[in-house]
């Protein structure tokens, strides 16, 4: 019982992770192929802030009366890597809008068979 | 008191829960960003209301984020849907 | 014990709408599933007293990723086509790493407890002695600003190198008429002009409100920047690009995002000139708090300055796609 | 509990009523115009109780000025998003369900 109530956090994320791999691997559609990895990337992160909960601890930001707070360091790396998951993000949509332009397609099977007829 | 507001959060859950179900099941597509905006503003109250509960309600900077964003996403939904053919 | 609760119920939410994304075809239902999973996990982190990172995705995660999406799809089409191989494979492979990294929690230190290795390093430094050395009251943006400053200029360069790889890939967006016409906004949602009227100025004085701050809540020149962004997105989406265009325009975008990291790094270069490291703000002004303060509300004006740049910047690309792809 | 507080109980209670009533209409309702309805109405009473509740809580501090902008904010929102989406609806050619069936019985 103890074992679940430990680490029933960790297993959820694990899930929510592989749904978005499952997406990524099994999509032919390269935006739903962009939308997975974003699930797994949102999963990552919240690997990262569960780690760095302590339970009766509060949010860092000091106020009088409190002395257990969580771990703030993992809040500084997560909030700066969802600024740049969102602008590589942005790099890959942009990188299918160029697909569609070339091939008229953004189906993966689809603009592979194109290249292979060439 | 925290317990009138425990509840509160709660039951504000089951609402967003439901919205959720609407979202999640949603004949029409229209039918899917309703279910979302309801949930975008019980999200807004469920903060507010967590906040409380937790005692420390100086988050509710997140609170307005949330308003302001949900209704950022609706309009975006609204003009990008004009350019997509329906499927149904 | 609510916590618990709430937590499962959320990551229940989260699990549902992961598995309902991938059997949907529709990719606008996908998008607006996707815009509920950021929105349920910024809720997580609240739950996980992370409200500085909450705050971030809320805003960037909801907001600007679900309307690249959904531009994007406006030019792509929005059905995903039947799968033609088969999918038993896909799902092997995903239950054996699943498996693997389940079977690696096992050896992970249990979940909250305050004796994990990772609450034992830097982190009691950080949470005793920044509000002597740094005087600011929120952790995470002491920890950002000041002990890690040079992993955030590194963030910083990131997102203004990702503007520059949009900008190359889809094309600086170019006034396409002098005459700017309402007809490319939502012309015929009256209310929606009135209302969107009325609330963007509140929208840029909380994101004024937010950049400065962050020092004492949750915020900081990141969150400032994307919701400053929101605001003529807004106006972008209402109005129509070509109105939003005569505000900021894509040129002083171009200025204003190498403006904000040189701005940055320039503050760094202060401090080397007075004799200390490389963004080593003591020794901006005559005390070591002081020089904290200033320093860390310079960086943070970069950092915004950057970041709106770099979202709206993305934002004019998409939505000139978009409007070109109209016309013809 | 002071006599607040058992006010803020009772405006909270009557929040959550009414959210619960939008949340089963909009689960239940045949059609999307009615959920709509359901949905839109009393999201914006649930919004105005449970902030009010939440008001009765605050000392007086900055807060109240945030509790308050977020009231105006989703009642600026919340009705126009709502109004917005049923008009795109009905531009869409999305029928109601008195509509569909008859032309069904044609």
């Amino acid at each position: 019982m103890s074992v679940i109530v430990d680490y029933y956090n960790y297993w959820i994320v694990v899930f929510l992770m592989m749904a978005g791999f499952y997406v990524v691997i099994s999509a032919n559609n390269l935006v739903k192929k962009v939308v997975g990895l974003n699930i797994f990337q949102t999963s990552v992160f919240m690997l990262y802030i569960s780690m760095g909960k302590v339970s009766g601890g509060t949010a860092p930001i000091i106020i009088e009366g409190v002395t257990q707070y969580s771990n703030p360091l993992p809040h500084v790396l997560i909030l700066t890597a969802i600024v740049v998951g969102v602008a590589t993000t942005a790099v890959g949509l942009s990188l299918v809008i160029r697909i569609k332009h070339a091939y008229g397609t953004v189906e993966e099977n689809e603009f592979q068979n194109e290249d292979d007829a060439i | 008191m925290t317990g009138v507001l425990t509840a509160t959060c709660i039951a504000i859950l089951v609402v967003m829960a439901m919205a959720l179900a609407r979202a999640l099941k949603a004949p029409t597509v229209y039918d899917r960003i309703l279910g979302v905006n309801m949930f975008g503003t019980k999200t807004v109250l469920f903060i507010a209301v967590v906040g409380y509960m937790t005692g420390r309600p100086d988050f509710l900077d997140i609170a307005i984020v949330y308003a302001l964003i949900s209704f950022i996403g609706m309009v975006a939904v609204l003009r990008f849907f004009e350019y997509t053919a329906p499927i149904e | 014990m609510t916590e618990v609760l709430i937590d499962l119920v959320l990551l229940g939410m989260l699990a549902m709408t992961a598995l309902r994304v991938i059997f949907l075809k529709d990719l606008f239902a996908v998008v607006m599933l996707f815009s509920i999973f950021s929105f349920v996990s910024a809720l997580i982190f609240i739950n996980l007293d992370a409200v500085d990172v909450a705050f971030t995705e809320a805003a960037v995660g909801a907001g600007i990723s679900t309307v690249l999406m959904l531009g994007t799809i406006a030019l792509t089409g929005r059905t995903e086509k039947k799968n033609s191989h088969s999918s038993i494979l896909h799902l092997v492979v995903v239950c054996v790493t699943g498996a693997a990294l389940i079977y690696g929690t096992m050896d992970m230190p249990p979940f909250g407890n305050a004796d994990n290795p990772i609450h034992q390093h830097v982190a009691p430094r950080y949470i005793e002695d920044s509000p002597k050395e740094v005087g600011l009251p929120n952790i995470v943006t002491s920890v950002l600003a000041s002990y890690r400053g040079f992993d955030t200029l590194g963030e910083t360069v990131v997102v203004f190198a990702a503007m520059i790889g949009v900008l190359s890939l889809l094309g600086t967006a170019r006034p396409t008429n002098k005459r700017a016409t309402p007809e490319s906004g939502l012309a015929k949602h009256r209310v929606l002009h009135v209302v969107a009227k009325i609330i963007i100025p509140f929208i840029i004085l909380f994101a004024l409100y937010v950049q400065f701050h962050g020092d004492y809540g949750p915020g900081g020149g990141f969150q400032a920047g994307v919701i400053a962004a929101a605001a003529l997105i807004l106006y972008a989406l209402v109005f129509g690009a070509s109105f939003a265009h005569r505000i900021v325009s894509p040129r002083q975008l171009e200025v204003f995002a190498p403006l904000g990291v040189l701005l940055y790094a320039s503050v760094g270069l202060v401090g080397m000139i007075k004799g200390a490291n490389f963004l080593d703000y003591n020794v901006l002004a005559s005390t070591a708090a002081a020089g904290q303060h200033y320093g860390i509300i310079i960086i943070e004006l970069g950092v915004g300055l950057t970041v709106f740049a770099a979202m709206l910047g993305l934002f004019y690309a998409f939505s000139n796609q978009v409007e070109r792809s109209n016309v013809q | 509990m002071s006599i607040l507080d058992y006010f803020s109980a009772i405006l909270l209670a009557g929040g959550v009523f009414f959210s619960f009533t939008g949340a089963i209409g909009l689960f239940r309702f045949p059609d999307f115009f009615t959920r709509v309805h359901a949905a839109s109405v009393t999201d914006t009473i649930g919004v105005i109780l449970i902030i009010a509740g939440l008001l009765l809580q605050t000392s007086f501090d900055l807060n109240i000025i945030k509790l308050l902008l977020i009231l105006a904010i989703l009642l600026l929102t919340s009705p126009t998003a709502s109004h917005a989406l049923a008009k795109s609806a009905r531009h869409g050619g999305l029928l109601t369900l008195a509509e569909s069936n008859r032309s069904n019985d044609r």
